[in-house]
């Protein structure tokens, strides 16, 4: 397993040299991560957003292959990978609306080549090996970074794009958040591969295991595989090892399939805290920086909380308008409907409540 | 019990006697499935036949056939229904023409159990309604249950029956209401709509989680006089119009009620039935309420989408107005 | 040109005059694919344009949204319609919703062309017709053409449509009859039904490889003095529902012509639409003319399966009755 | 490559020292294979069978792994496995029913434990595993083998059958009839992997690669993996390595794809004559031995054409009676439709010639 610096932020691998500015960024989008995070269990308990996946504990290998990456180049996402789409460029507040139910948490500012959350999982890998062919197609010097979980190794839509991007040499970076868990199927019920990084043998194309807890790995080994990418040299899978905290969704109860003491090992390892220590022996991180980031973060999440519960109110139009680029009649005479049942509404359903959560 | 309640203690009744009859599907072992409809059967029956499977609807699908094929009656959970797309190759290519290929030679009695609907704030994906497609296919028999009693003995059928149901479960009342549901096993014969209010001035009929609402809107509407026959499909394939041509032949005015985009869904297939053989005993048109023709939106505009009691009342009116 | 010539010709067209469009699929290339609808595209624009595939249609639909993502506008080829089954996914999950997902910050202008429909003594899992389950997805446009003509027309608007366009090729007709077919590009507009022939006694309807019968059987019925308008469909998705309303305004008479199983086929929702619309100019009862309700069989007993001039003749024979 | 008898016939793997009713048995399936494969093909250019595809040069194959199954044992084929299904004791007019277009070709025999064949490439995988999974359960001592093609490779069912395979540690052998060709694709664009029997890796068991052409090694390599399944060691994946020397089906035209020259190359690999050269340095081939066996096959043949030509006429019944244990409503009626409209035919179609075949 690749590793830079090990569980107690000690340095174990090769000094990689980074500057102190790209440091520092690693850290501060860690953190907010990982505070948005925090918040967004609390807003999701007072029901103020839907249900929603943490990402606690996966920090790491977010930020460390977002920030391996160009503006130019494009990601296509799983669901859990906020660390990644935060330091993208995405305003908080899409997050939060997103899971507001809000579709508007969708619209990704321009400039940012990500592609929204995917939701059926397995199914962005075959596109992003499509995105990728039409940038080598088109010449250009980039590349298409694919998230996805270790319960997305076992889809056939896995298969069938890594199979797609050996025999097309794309380049395309495959990074799967090797969480250990997808619910409740442990990994070694989720495949009897010894890792999931060998699965590449499969395809024609070079895996790695690396520390997924490990920002500097994580970093490094994205970097290297953009790098074979862009230089024509085909695809890479990358297993990063990690971790979830916290619950699947916020409607599971991890305490019914997995034990105190495994979570227990795991915090120890908590990817933050190893990289804080590291920080501290360079002497880049400090107390009052700390402060500093948590002052900024929570102000920055503050506001996107009232972005978001301030936005605009939906309007009818808005189930139909996208449908197509132009709307079609039927279309048309089912928003009239709509609206006509929306003006002369006579009986409000209080809606009962509703039991019982969803994943 | 509720609706999870019930097919928990039908899956517990059927582990219990056959035990040719084992479950396979996304953390329904540990976990108790994500509704917890399977809790408990993992400690009773043992993971052989509770089997916590990786996350593959086709292979959960597929494994499953193959199961069935050598002679067991396994039951595939799929998640939710929007899961489901990937196992119709599997379903529609094998599941629902093994038989008829073989001539009887090889048989799939397979049940794929799937929550469906929305009205739950679900996030996208966990809230669709594209049973219309499964009807669709010659060869599977779908039911879809509206209360607690009838879910735990359509799917006793379903278990028992020898060929392939898909028994789609609305989840927005899988914990709506509780009724009384014997311990014992009973059965519920599939492919049987249930009038489950006698009227004679108009027939609602509608299926899963829009029954609760058909129920209420009735109750509204005797308010004013209007004495509506409320039909409960309860399986879409095999459809039985004979119940509700019976209805139609006395009210002569239909609603038909469906969660499911507009185009397409079950409701024109019911309309067409009746305009094959009832349409002379109509007194006015058959009136469709439905989802519009759009992906189930995100919760914000979920209400929106769905038919309510405030549409099912006015299309009656509309009807009766003839 | 027949029908073959005459898609190859709307490929090549749009392939040279927009660089941007590439083919996709099993066998497209080389072989020129497997009813050579692609016959020496390659040769012209290279493999990196036109190209073989592994033999995977998730993968290949899959690949082919990630293309429109990024901006090209992909022609993806699945080889039968029965092996489109495993499309459905990426193609009701993804590439019906993206735009509406994103409120058009990412679009995907794609063709899925399959050749579909019985009628040829094909192997099982060769002569499906399930166009009307992808009606049923919202966000999807569904075109069939009839003929030589349209199917180039309509080819050329499917590839410029900024939306995913499933593109249906009734492979009963790809060599039945030729036409006259510009070589210069042209476009039929997507979404309009198109009267073939007028008449005033009866309405007949359908699409694909039904419409040669139909004009035939127009033709006979005419030697009796019956004169019936006929229909061709041409996109189910959207439906031009006018069109056919307007006709059979006039006709008070319909008979809808459909290959596919009778059960959710899409003269379902026509006749749904009459019954919500029409249903008062009505004379008789609309008619289906439609397959059975089991998968397309074995070509032994494909002439039982498939609608014929004698049961358009007597289904016509019957309407006109009343 | 496991081989045991090279291209000339002579030995040159350990020799396993099987006794000669089972390799006269081997060479008898592989002429009755051919011999049928040759006559079909007749039969088809006569207009007398519908498309099909032909067999020839994979019979080592079919029959090497075929007979190292018990009766016992039950297949999944996909639809290029004439040897094994012969063998396995389905009549030969079955075949032949089933290319005319009469599905009672697919009314395999009480007692033997074959699936008809599977179209839709790679779905039969996952329902082998399925079987396999009941079997285990049912403390069967026996396996299930599973037929498929290197085109089936790249499909999701595939990937995700194989996968359970691993995890349930199923006794399945999954035999790869690698014939280098997916109708017009080449095996090396179908993946990027350097040969199939590694992707046994992704799933954590063993793969191995196996000459294909060469019977011997076909049927040690099979007998070793059923016996693994058997004793609860788990799946194997077999690589045939063989080659199709006749087109992809009847409606396929090879000269557009490949070269005269490779033709060549492995019609001089003929798994037959290389078998025929070894029996006859064993001293069990001879002239009049061969005689014996194909005057026997033309008989088997003559006989399975007439049965299958003169098989009872289709009711209009048949196409609705299977569809479910009782027939419903809605079929009853349209039975009585399509027997009414039967009865009353006023108008003969003559089916215009239907030009253009497909694959
Ligand atoms: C195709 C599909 N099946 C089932 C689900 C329900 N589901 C959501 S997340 C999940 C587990 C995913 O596990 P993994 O890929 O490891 O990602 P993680 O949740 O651990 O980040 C499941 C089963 C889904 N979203 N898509
Ligand atoms: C899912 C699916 N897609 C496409 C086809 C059409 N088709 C039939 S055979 C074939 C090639 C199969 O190649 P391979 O698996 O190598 O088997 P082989 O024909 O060489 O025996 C194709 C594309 C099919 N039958 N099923
Ligand atoms: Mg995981
Ligand atoms: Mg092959």
């Amino acid at each position: 397993m690749f590793q830079i610096i090990d569980s107690n932020g000690k340095l174990v691998g090769l000094d990689p040299n980074l500057d102190e500015k790209l440091l520092k960024e690693m850290y501060w989008w860690m953190v907010y991560a990982r505070m948005a995070d925090d918040k967004a269990l609390k807003l999701q308990r007072q029901g103020r957003i839907g249900t929603f996946p943490p990402t606690t504990g996966q920090e790491a290998t977010q930020v460390g292959s977002g920030l391996a990456t160009d503006k130019e180049d494009w990601i296509f996402p799983a669901f859990r990978e906020l660390g990644t789409y935060l330091l993208r460029g995405i305003p908080l507040e899409k997050m939060f609306l997103y899971f507001m139910g809000d579709v508007r948490g969708n619209i990704i500012p321009e400039n940012v080549r990500n592609l929204p959350m995917y939701v059926p999982v397995s199914t962005q890998i075959p596109q992003a090996v499509g995105a990728a062919y039409g940038m080598k197609l088109s010449n250009k010097k980039n590349a298409v970074v694919c998230f996805f979980g270790d319960g997305a190794t076992s889809k056939g839509d896995f298969s069938e794009g890594l199979n797609f991007a050996g025999i097309f040499n794309t380049p395309n970076v495959f990074i799967c958040q090797n969480n250990q868990w997808a619910i409740s199927v442990p990994r070694k019920k989720q495949t009897a591969s010894k890792t999931i990084a060998q699965k590449a043998i499969a395809y024609g194309f070079p895996g790695i295991l690396v520390d997924g807890n490990d920002v500097l790995a994580m970093y490094l080994a994205t970097k290297e595989a953009l790098e074979r990418a862009k230089s024509g040299d085909g695809p890479t899978l990358i297993e990063a090892y990690t971790y979830r905290l916290r619950m699947h969704t916020t409607a599971d109860d991890p305490t019914r399939y997995r034990t105190d003491e495994e979570l227990k090992e795991w915090e120890q390892r908590d990817p933050i805290t190893r990289f804080r220590i590291y920080l501290e022996s360079l002497g880049i991180w400090s107390k009052e920086w700390q402060k500093e980031l948590e002052t900024k973060a929570e102000d920055m999440i503050k506001k996107a909380i009232e972005k978001a519960e301030n936005i605009e109110e939906l309007k009818p139009e808005d189930l139909f308008s996208y449908m197509y680029l132009e709307m079609n009649p039927s279309l048309t005479e089912q928003l009239d409907y709509l609206k006509k049942m929306l003006a002369t509404k006579e009986i409000e359903e209080n809606s009962e409540k509703i039991e019982g959560g969803f994943p | 019990m509720n609706m999870v309640e019930a097919i928990n203690n039908a899956l517990h009744n059927e582990m219990k006697s056959d035990d040719k009859v084992l479950i396979i599907g996304e953390d329904v072992g540990k976990d108790g499935g994500v509704f917890r409809v399977t809790d408990g059967l993992i400690q009773e029956f043992g993971e052989d036949r509770v089997i916590d499977s990786p996350l593959a609807e086709s292979g959960i699908v597929g494994f499953a056939i193959g199961l069935a094929l050598y002679g067991f009656k396994p039951i595939a959970e799929i998640q939710f229904m929007g899961f489901l797309w990937p196992c119709l190759d599997q379903l529609s290519s094998h599941a629902s023409r093994i038989r008829n290929r073989t001539w009887g030679r090889y048989t799939v009695p397979l049940v794929v159990r799937a929550p469906y609907g929305g009205g739950v704030r679900a996030l996208e994906h966990h809230a669709e309604s594209f049973e219309s497609i499964l009807a669709h296919i010659p060869g599977l028999k779908v039911v879809i249950p509206s209360n607690p009693y009838d879910a735990k003995g359509l799917l006793i059928s379903s278990i028992r029956d020898p060929d392939p149901v898909v028994f789609l479960e609305p989840k927005r009342i899988y914990r709506g209401f509780k009724e009384e549901v014997p311990e014992e096993a009973y059965i519920e014969e599939i492919g049987k709509a249930k009038v489950l209010v006698e009227g004679d001035d108009l027939t609602l009929v509608g299926w899963g989680s829009m029954i609760p609402k058909i129920l209420k809107a009735r109750e509204l509407m005797l308010e004013k006089g209007i004495k509506a026959e409320v039909i409960d499909i309860r399986s879409i394939s095999p459809y039985d119009y004979h119940t509700v041509h019976k209805s139609v032949e006395k009210t002569g005015r239909i609603v038909v009620v469906q969660e499911a985009p507009r185009t397409l869904g079950f409701a024109s297939e019911i309309i067409s039935r009746i305009n094959d053989n009832e349409m002379l005993n109509l007194k006015a048109p058959a009136f469709r309420v439905t989802g519009f023709d759009v992906p189930f939106p995100y919760y914000k505009m979920e209400e929106w989408a769905m038919p309510d009691l405030d549409r099912i009342i006015k299309a009656s009116r509309q009807v009766l107005k003839w």
